[in-house]
């Protein structure tokens, strides 16, 4: 019973720092640019102000507009809730393992499309489309890359693969290279940052996920903005704790759990400076030249696959 | 009674006079020649016939012997010259390869009877393969006379000399078949002759000529 | 329960909704009431004798029909009744929708045909899930092609119509001659054509491979794997829905059920060769990934729903390939695993495919058309429809905690144990088809966004879209029903898997039983449970809970205010501004150009000058390469053959002549 | 007065009288009558055979044993059935003046003729009667091809006539042969050519002389069965004679051809303990398997269409019988019944299709469903089970050929399989657009008689569903008796 406490507790921990952690990425952003920026509050106020706007739909727009928010918040915060962010074993984690947190954020991009398709301005399909065709190559290179460490770990149970990451000894596995590098160009993609999508920009032509949600206002566009950032420190957080879970708490004792949280912090930390930087240094790639970017990420995870077969399967 | 050793030799001439008037037929160009050589064929056949009727006195072989002349050697040229009198058939008989190359085809295939019939052994005292070999030339030529005519006279003729080469195996190569048989094949004969006969105005009248080419109707 | 009245009540009835169609010809609405309750009666009884059968232990009859010395043999056992509950589902919910589809279709033209046909062809999918010896089996699988063929020239003044069925009847006939084969071999081995003595029988590797192969073509020639499946997406647009829901829903299980019959439990795995699981996963693979490719590019709604049933169709062999590889390896759990994955997606499949083509059905009548590009904006007019279509799109793409999702997820549990298989090739060619199972998958969800983006929302793009209407409480009920189950199977897979458990247990006498039940019927734990676990209430409990939090918490925020549309300042949007179905997948026709090979055909109108445009026209065309490189290089071979035939015809008497010489001749110099 | 009389008696009897009547609907309904009385004569030889085996008459001129017994009774029953078609088909003919009375007259005479010669055929135990039987059905019907006097129709008699009398020349030479080295044992009476007595002492004739005397009666009786090369008559003569006699043509003279072909393989099997024979026929029958499946492609005209289909199905049959396990034998006698059931049934169909349509060209004929119901789905039905598609009897025959082929033969598989495939497209592609789709405008309903077609393809029906036992038993014991040749 405490255990499901805990794991609530640090779901609603990521959850309600992940408006925080994109300030802090915009702030780092902002600096790198000699720009003052946004304080690192600032996108609490906007949800806040969003959430108490009135909400203005579209007079054509039809119940799954309305009903698509709610199941993109709620998805993506239950996948929130059975990533290990400090704890490694959580209940929750094993209701929903990790082909199932693939399916939930396939969920909520299913519904966010359907939204964009419902009324038929040429914005909405022209994302959705994007939107759709990006995902079908990045889901699979997901689904592979984290194949590779479930086969590592002989599970796709989250919490099983963070303690074996931690506590076996797996010695230098070059699939895990391979694993690694596909998952953070999937990262990059899912959460639509440079070089993939600009997250700043709207009324452009090469935008993908902004175009979908563009007819959102008030408490709609609240939930899909929080879910957006939920959506990304999830990926960070997975990012962190399947390949350098070090720090975090094997059981739940305060001092553990308090160490983990800090660690998990600073790794965050460490994580957002280097997409920053990469992101001023790099530019926006030309929309066609995604697939390719996310065909390499598929692929590298298809090679670390076999890699792993051929060299490490051990009989 | 002449001796079996003599009955063999005459039967042997027989054949090989046999073989003479099919490639008679095979060598004519003339509609009224290739007539006249067919009855002659059918005389010889009525005779080789008889021949053997006595040699061996199978009484039933006289009646096919007189069968075979009346019927071969007569009604059935008779009726085909008829005919050709009466729808006035060209005289020539136009073949479609020419009638040399047709003469060497006929030897070689009196070669490949041959052949063909070695292996035969001495089946009786009266029959020898030699017999059954000039019979199956005959045969071949017979069919070979009806692929190479053009016109339907002369396709008949070859297939009645067919015939005779059956009837001539028939009686040289055994003593006659039944009676029955030889009866109601004569009688079969003498049907076709006739739905010929029909044939022969039923083409004429629709086409206005014997030329068999005008038969290939484009289907 | 007598045995004789368990097996035959399901075909009885069946037969007896063919006689009745007819006999109430005259009045048809009676008609109708009376095909559709007999066949609806026919479906249940069907549903009750396979539970039976995956409940009880086999039962047999013996009919007195059939060949000399030779009377029918049937046989109902776990894998009989697993597929007769797939047919029992589906035909109850297609004989419910019928009701209401066939009313309309009543005015102008007899439904006779139609009612005797379907029912027999009911008939016949019922017969082959029950024949215990080749030559019932025979009978019934062919009577299921013609009277489905039948089905798909119903409306034969179209010459889609005829084209297609020609093509579907052909690939039947042929199918159904290699089927013939594969028993000819099982015959040859013990000279009888019953199963029991087949089982029994000892085969010759060679000979086993040989009836491996001649089966494996002829039933995969009927479930439609690439590349043999090029009469589906022929046949199932021009059929009636309520008929091709039943094809597409179960007539192609039963060529999955044909294939385990025959390979699995005939043949027997165990005189399998290493190579055969390979085959199948591969065929499985490149089915799979090509089917749902091609559906992408369809704009004709029942086409794509046809193409994809290729897809999932190719997932299930996946699933089959998968548990041969493992059980030839003797891990027998695994391709227990495996089996259970593979049925489980059948069964999925059967219920959304029905539900998907029935809605198409419902479409076609509501808007009048299949074109994709001439719909838009349906959800306003017919929201149930929509709704229950919207419960058939989700479960298809696999999303959680719908009922797709549990059967791709069991086939991915699977694949990952490929590290159990050391030092064979088939263990590097296991992740190939897994990140294949990944692409279908996510391809699947592009695909269906896509559907019911462009026919239920946006805004109607043609005048029949815009006077569409809904249709009537029978064909929606109908279409509820499979849409309900999609939705229990996916939050109860456990005891779902208890009863097709038997499967495996009859097939390769091992139990996934225990593992499953491990975690109680909450939990499914395929393997163990810290390999992996998944539990699709708790998801659903959680998922709804978050959901209703978020909406609660606001509830009481400002009202809505409706308002025209923004759309970054351009208000007076028209129906043709919006994305179609061909501009929706044009990036992935971007990107598998090379696999597409797609025909473009633009015309451009402008009045003198190339900026003033008047009108542009742009169609596209997709290539199914099969066509180009399997079935138009056969065609010409064969035209060319009859042409030389033809030659040898026109020849004069002459030649005739000379040929039967010829004949002779050469025959006498050979056997002299 | 024995049966045997009344058996042969009947149609030569009612042939003559035929002969003398010119009042055409009186000589329809004597057709009938006469077909009946035949019929019924057969089926109580039928059940004499059944219960004391083979019978020997007149001195063993006449023999009934489980082969050839099951044919008479088919060969009756077909005949009679094809007389009920023939009344309703040929007043019709008369009524559009495609045919005179006396042409009638003529037809009448010489149809029941040819039941005689075939009836004459089956019964005979002397293979010189039953060469003189055969000679007579083809001189019987050589007339009727060249009823309408087109020209297509006289050349197609003309060719029939050359091409069949070829073959038939051949064969006497063979049977000659054969008398000639049976004659050695048996003396130069009857008996050297009374099946019987030669099937018992098989032994004793010289294999090179059989040898040699089975090519040319493969030849001779392949020319009739319509085995390729031989068949070049076949299509022609069914695509211009008369739809009734294309009916027995196909159903009756082919088969009873492949029965005296049959015949003379069991004595040279017995003569030569080799598989020669065997060998041969499945070579043909292959043969004219392929060659007919790819002919179907390319027809216009539709009897000639379903005449190739004859041919096809005539490969199949002589193919098993080449096997010549019991197994094929039995598939191949199947085969036979009911392919002369649909097939006779498939062309009274179509002659009503083609009265309708007035023409037998199938690009003419278009929307048989909808504009005759009756004759649609008869013609639709018919192609289906002839194409070998249960629950009808041709895919029960099938399905037992195919296991034979596979137990004995397995690569024949190879070219089995797809020539089927191949001659089901090519019958298809043909019959949908005819019966499907809509009819011509100026076309009108004809005055049908479906009757006879539906009794066979309900017969089909019911051998495919349930095989009568002492109908199989038949069945049995003709491939044994077959079979035993080859010891």
């Amino acid at each position: 019973m405490k255990l499901w406490a805990y794991n609530i507790l640090q779901a609603a921990l990521l959850i309600g720092l992940s408006p925080l952690a994109a300030a802090v990425l915009r702030k780092l952003k902002a600096l790198l640019q000699n720009r003052r920026g946004p304080g690192p509050l600032q996108t609490y106020r906007d949800l806040v102000k969003l959430f108490n706007k009135e909400p203005v739909l579209p007079d054509r727009a039809s119940w799954i507009f309305r009903l698509a928010p709610y199941v993109v918040f709620a998805v993506t915060a239950l996948s929130a809730a059975i990533v290990p962010v400090i704890l490694v074993h959580t209940p929750l984690s094993a209701v929903a393992d990790v082909i199932t947190l693939v399916g939930l954020l396939a969920m909520a991009r299913f519904f966010t499309a359907l939204a964009a398709m419902d009324l038929g301005t040429a914005f909405g399909g022209m994302g959705a489309s994007r939107e759709m065709t990006f995902a079908a190559l990045a889901e699979p290179a997901m689904l592979m890359s984290v194949f590779i460490l479930s086969l590592a770990a002989q599970s796709t149970n989250l919490s099983t693969v963070t303690d074996t990451m931690l506590n076996a000894d797996l010695g230098l596995r070059p699939s895990l290279a391979f694993a690694l590098t596909a998952m953070a160009l999937v990262a990059i993609a899912e959460t639509g940052r440079i070089p993939v999508d600009n997250p700043a920009t709207h009324l452009e032509l090469t935008m993908v996920h902004e175009a979908m949600v563009l007819e959102y206002s008030g408490r709609y566009l609240a939930l899909i903005e929080w879910a957006n950032q939920i959506k990304l420190m999830l990926f960070a957080t997975l990012l962190i704790n399947l390949f350098v879970p070090w720090g975090i708490a094997m059981e739940a004792t305060a001092v553990n759990m308090a160490f983990a949280a800090s660690a998990w912090l600073l790794k965050l930390l460490a994580l957002f400076v280097a997409l920053t930087l990469m992101e001023t240094w790099m530019a926006k790639m030309r929309i066609f030249r995604v697939p390719e970017y996310l065909g390499l990420a598929f692929l590298l995870a298809i090679l670390g696959m076999l890699t792993h077969f051929i060299l490490e399967v051990v009989i | 009674m002449i001796s079996a050793e003599l009955l063999k030799q005459l039967l042997s001439l027989a054949a090989a006079l046999f073989l003479l008037t099919a490639f008679a037929l095979l060598a004519q160009r003339h509609m009224h020649a290739l007539l006249r050589w067919f009855a002659v064929q059918g005389v010889l056949l009525a005779a080789t016939t008889a021949l053997v009727a006595y040699a061996a006195n199978v009484h039933e072989l006289y009646i096919s012997a007189f069968l075979a002349l009346v019927l071969k050697g007569l009604l059935v040229p008779w009726l085909l010259w008829r005919i050709v009198i009466r729808l006035g058939a060209h005289r020539e008989v136009e073949s479609l390869v020419n009638i040399f190359a047709t003469m060497l085809i006929g030897a070689a295939l009196v070669l490949f009877a041959y052949y063909v019939s070695l292996p035969i052994q001495e089946l009786s005292f009266v029959v020898t393969r030699n017999i059954i070999a000039i019979a199956l030339a005959c045969v071949l030529i017979g069919m070979l006379i009806m692929i190479t005519r053009r016109k339907a006279i002369t396709q008949v003729v070859g297939f009645l000399a067919l015939e005779n080469a059956l009837f001539f195996t028939a009686t040289a190569a055994t003593y006659g078949m039944p009676l029955v048989v030889e009866i109601g094949v004569a009688f079969d004969v003498l049907i076709a002759a006739l739905i010929f006969g029909v044939f022969f105005f039923q083409i004429r009248s629709t086409f206005d000529s014997l030329d068999l080419k005008h038969l290939e109707v484009e289907r | 329960m007598n045995n004789a009245l368990l097996l035959l009540s399901g075909p009885a009835l069946a037969l007896s909704a063919s006689a009745a169609t007819p006999l109430f010809a005259r009045d048809r609405r009676v008609q109708i009431w009376a095909l559709c309750s007999l066949l609806a009666l026919s479906g249940v009884a069907t549903a009750v004798s396979g539970m039976a059968g995956l409940l009880s232990p086999p039962k047999t009859a013996v009919l007195p029909l059939g060949l000399p010395r030779m009377p029918m043999h049937l046989r109902l056992d776990a894998l009989a009744g697993f597929f007769q509950v797939v047919i029992g589902f589906s035909v109850v919910s297609a004989a419910v929708y019928s009701v209401g589809y066939l009313r309309p279709m009543a005015k102008d033209r007899s439904l006779t045909p139609l009612g005797v046909f379907l029912s027999l062809f009911v008939l016949g999918m019922q017969g082959v899930t029950l024949a215990n010896d080749a030559y019932t089996f025979m009978v019934f699988w062919e009577l299921m092609s013609v009277t489905s063929y039948f089905l798909v020239v119903f409306e034969h003044e179209n010459e889609a119509n005829r084209k297609a069925g020609f093509l579907y009847l052909l690939m039947a006939h042929l199918g159904g001659l290699l089927i013939l084969g594969g028993f000819a071999v099982l015959y040859a081995a013990e000279r009888s054509f019953e199963f029991d003595v087949m089982r029994a029988a000892e085969l010759s590797p060679l000979w086993a491979s040989m009836a491996f192969l001649l089966a494996g073509f002829g039933f995969g020639m009927k479930a439609g794997v690439v590349p043999l499946h090029a009469w589906l997406p022929e046949a199932h647009p021009v059929a009636p829905s309520n008929a091709s829901a039943l094809m597409s829903g179960v007539m192609i299980k039963v060529a999955i059920f044909g294939f385990l019959r025959v390979v699995w439990d005939l043949v027997g795995l165990e005189q399998g060769a290493w190579w055969w699981g390979g085959v199948v996963l591969a065929a499985g693979s490149s089915s799979s990934v090509s089917g749902i490719l091609l559906a992408l590019q369809q704009h004709d709604l029942k086409r794509l729903l046809a193409y994809s049933s290729v897809e999932n169709i190719g997932i299930i062999v996946i699933g089959l390939g998968l548990a041969m590889i493992f059980s030839h390896f003797e891990y027998q759990d695994l391709a227990a695993l495996g089996i259970v994955a593979s049925l489980y997606h059948t069964l999925n499949h059967s219920l959304f495919k029905g539900l998907l083509f029935m809605g198409a059905g419902a479409v076609l009548h509501g808007a009048h058309n299949r074109d994709m590009e001439q719909m838009g904006g349906l959800i306003r007019r017919m929201p149930y429809t929509a709704a229950l279509f919207l419960v058939g799109c989700v479960s298809i793409s696999a999303l959680p905690p719908f009922n797709g999702f549990v059967s791709e997820w069991l086939t991915f549990q699977a694949a990952l144990m490929a590290p159990k298989l050391t030092g064979t090739i088939l263990s590097a060619l296991i992740p190939f088809s897994a990140a294949m199972l990944a692409l279908a998958g996510a391809l699947a969800a592009t695909c269906f966004v896509k559907v019911f983006g462009v026919v239920f929302q946006g805004t109607p793009r043609s005048r029949s879209a815009a006077e569409s209407h809904e249709v009537d409480r029978w064909m929606l009920s109908g279409m509820a029903i499979p849409a309900l189950l999609c939705v229990l199977l996916g939050v109860f897979p456990v005891w779902v898997i208890r009863l097709i458990d038997a499967v495996p247990i009859a097939l390769i006498q091992t139990s996934l039983g225990g593992l499953i039940a491990e975690g109680g019927w909450l939990w499914l734990t395929p393997i163990a449970p810290e390999r992996a676990s998944y539990s699709p209430l708790i998801v659903m409990a959680v998922s709804l809970s978050a959901g209703f939090a978020a909406f609660f918490m606001y509830r009481r925020g400002r009202p809505v205010r409706r308002a025209p549309i923004w759309s970054c300042g351009h208000p007076n949007l028209n129906p043709r501004m919006q994305y179609t179905a061909t501009s929706f997948s044009q990036p992935l026709r971007h990107i598998f150009s090379n696999i597409y090979r797609p025909l473009e055909k633009s015309l451009r109108v402008d009045h003198g000058h190339i900026l003033q445009v008047k009108q542009v026209r742009y169609s596209v065309h997709v290539q199914d390469l099969a066509w180009n490189y399997l079935y138009a290089p056969v065609r010409q071979f064969t035209a060319w053959a009859t042409q030389a035939v033809d030659w040898l015809h026109a020849r004069r008497i002459h030649g005739h002549l000379a040929l039967i010489f010829a004949t002779l001749l050469i025959l006498m110099s050979l056997l002299v | 007065m024995s049966l045997f009389d009344l058996l042969l008696g009947i149609p030569l009897l009612s042939g003559v009288v035929m002969a003398l009547i010119n009042r055409s609907p009186i000589a329809a309904r004597l057709n009938i009558a006469a077909g009946f009385l035949t019929f019924v004569v057969a089926l109580a030889l039928a059940f004499q055979v059944l219960e004391q085996g083979s019978i020997l008459a007149h001195e063993q001129a006449f023999f009934l044993d489980p082969y050839n017994v099951f044919l008479v009774s088919l060969t009756a029953f077909v005949a009679a059935t094809t007389a009920i078609f023939s009344r309703t088909y040929m007043l019709h003919e008369e009524e559009i003046g495609r045919v005179t009375a006396s042409n009638l007259r003529l037809y009448h005479a010489m149809f029941q003729l040819f039941i005689f010669g075939m009836l004459l055929a089956l019964t005979t135990n002397n293979l010189g009667v039953l060469w003189i039987a055969l000679e007579l059905a083809t001189l019987a019907t050589v007339l009727l091809v060249s009823l309408y006097r087109t020209p297509a129709a006289i050349s197609a008699a003309w060719k029939y006539f050359i091409l069949c009398g070829v073959g038939i020349a051949l064969a006497l030479f063979g049977t000659i042969l054969i008398f000639s080295t049976s004659s050695e044992t048996l003396g130069h009476g009857n008996d050297a050519l009374t099946w019987t007595l030669l099937y018992k002492n098989a032994e004793n004739l010289t294999p090179q002389v059989i040898t040699i005397a089975f090519v040319f009666l493969m030849v001779g009786y392949g020319t009739k069965v319509g085995l390729v090369p031989m068949h070049a008559w076949l299509p022609d003569a069914h695509g211009e004679g008369p739809t009734p006699i294309s009916a027995v043509l196909s159903g009756l003279l082919l088969n009873v051809a492949l029965y005296a072909l049959v015949r003379c393989k069991t004595l040279v099997d017995g003569a030569t303990h080799g598989d020669l024979a065997g060998k041969l026929m499945m070579g043909f029958g292959m043969l004219s398997l392929v060659v007919a499946s790819m002919a179907l492609h390319r027809q216009r005209d539709i009897k000639r269409m379903y005449s190739f289909s004859s041919i096809e199905h005539m490969g199949l049959m002589t193919f098993s019988f080449g096997i010549g396990t019991p197994l094929a034998n039995f598939a191949a006698l199947l085969h036979m019944t009911v392919h002369s059931l649909v097939k006779s049934g498939i062309f009274f169909t179509v002659g009503h299709a083609a009265q309708g349509m007035k023409t037998q060209n199938m690009i003419g004929i278009r929307g048989l469903i909808r504009l005759q119901p009756g004759i649609g789905w008869g013609l639709l039905l018919g192609t289906i089970a002839i194409a070998g598609f249960p629950p009808f009897g041709v895919f029960a025959s099938e399905f037992l050929l195919m296991t034979a082929a596979l137990q004995s033969y397995p690569w024949t598989i190879c070219l089995l399989l797809p020539s089927l495939v191949v001659a089901f497209a090519g019958l298809f592609r043909h019959v949908q657009p005819m019966v499907f789709g809509v009819p011509p405008e100026e076309v009108r309903a004809v005055r049908v008689n479906m009757l006879p077609v539906y009794i066979h393809l309900g017969l089909a029906l019911v051998l495919g569903l349930a095989i009568p036992g002492f109908l199989a038993d038949w069945y049995h014991n003709a491939a044994d008796l077959l079979h035993r040749g080859a010891q």
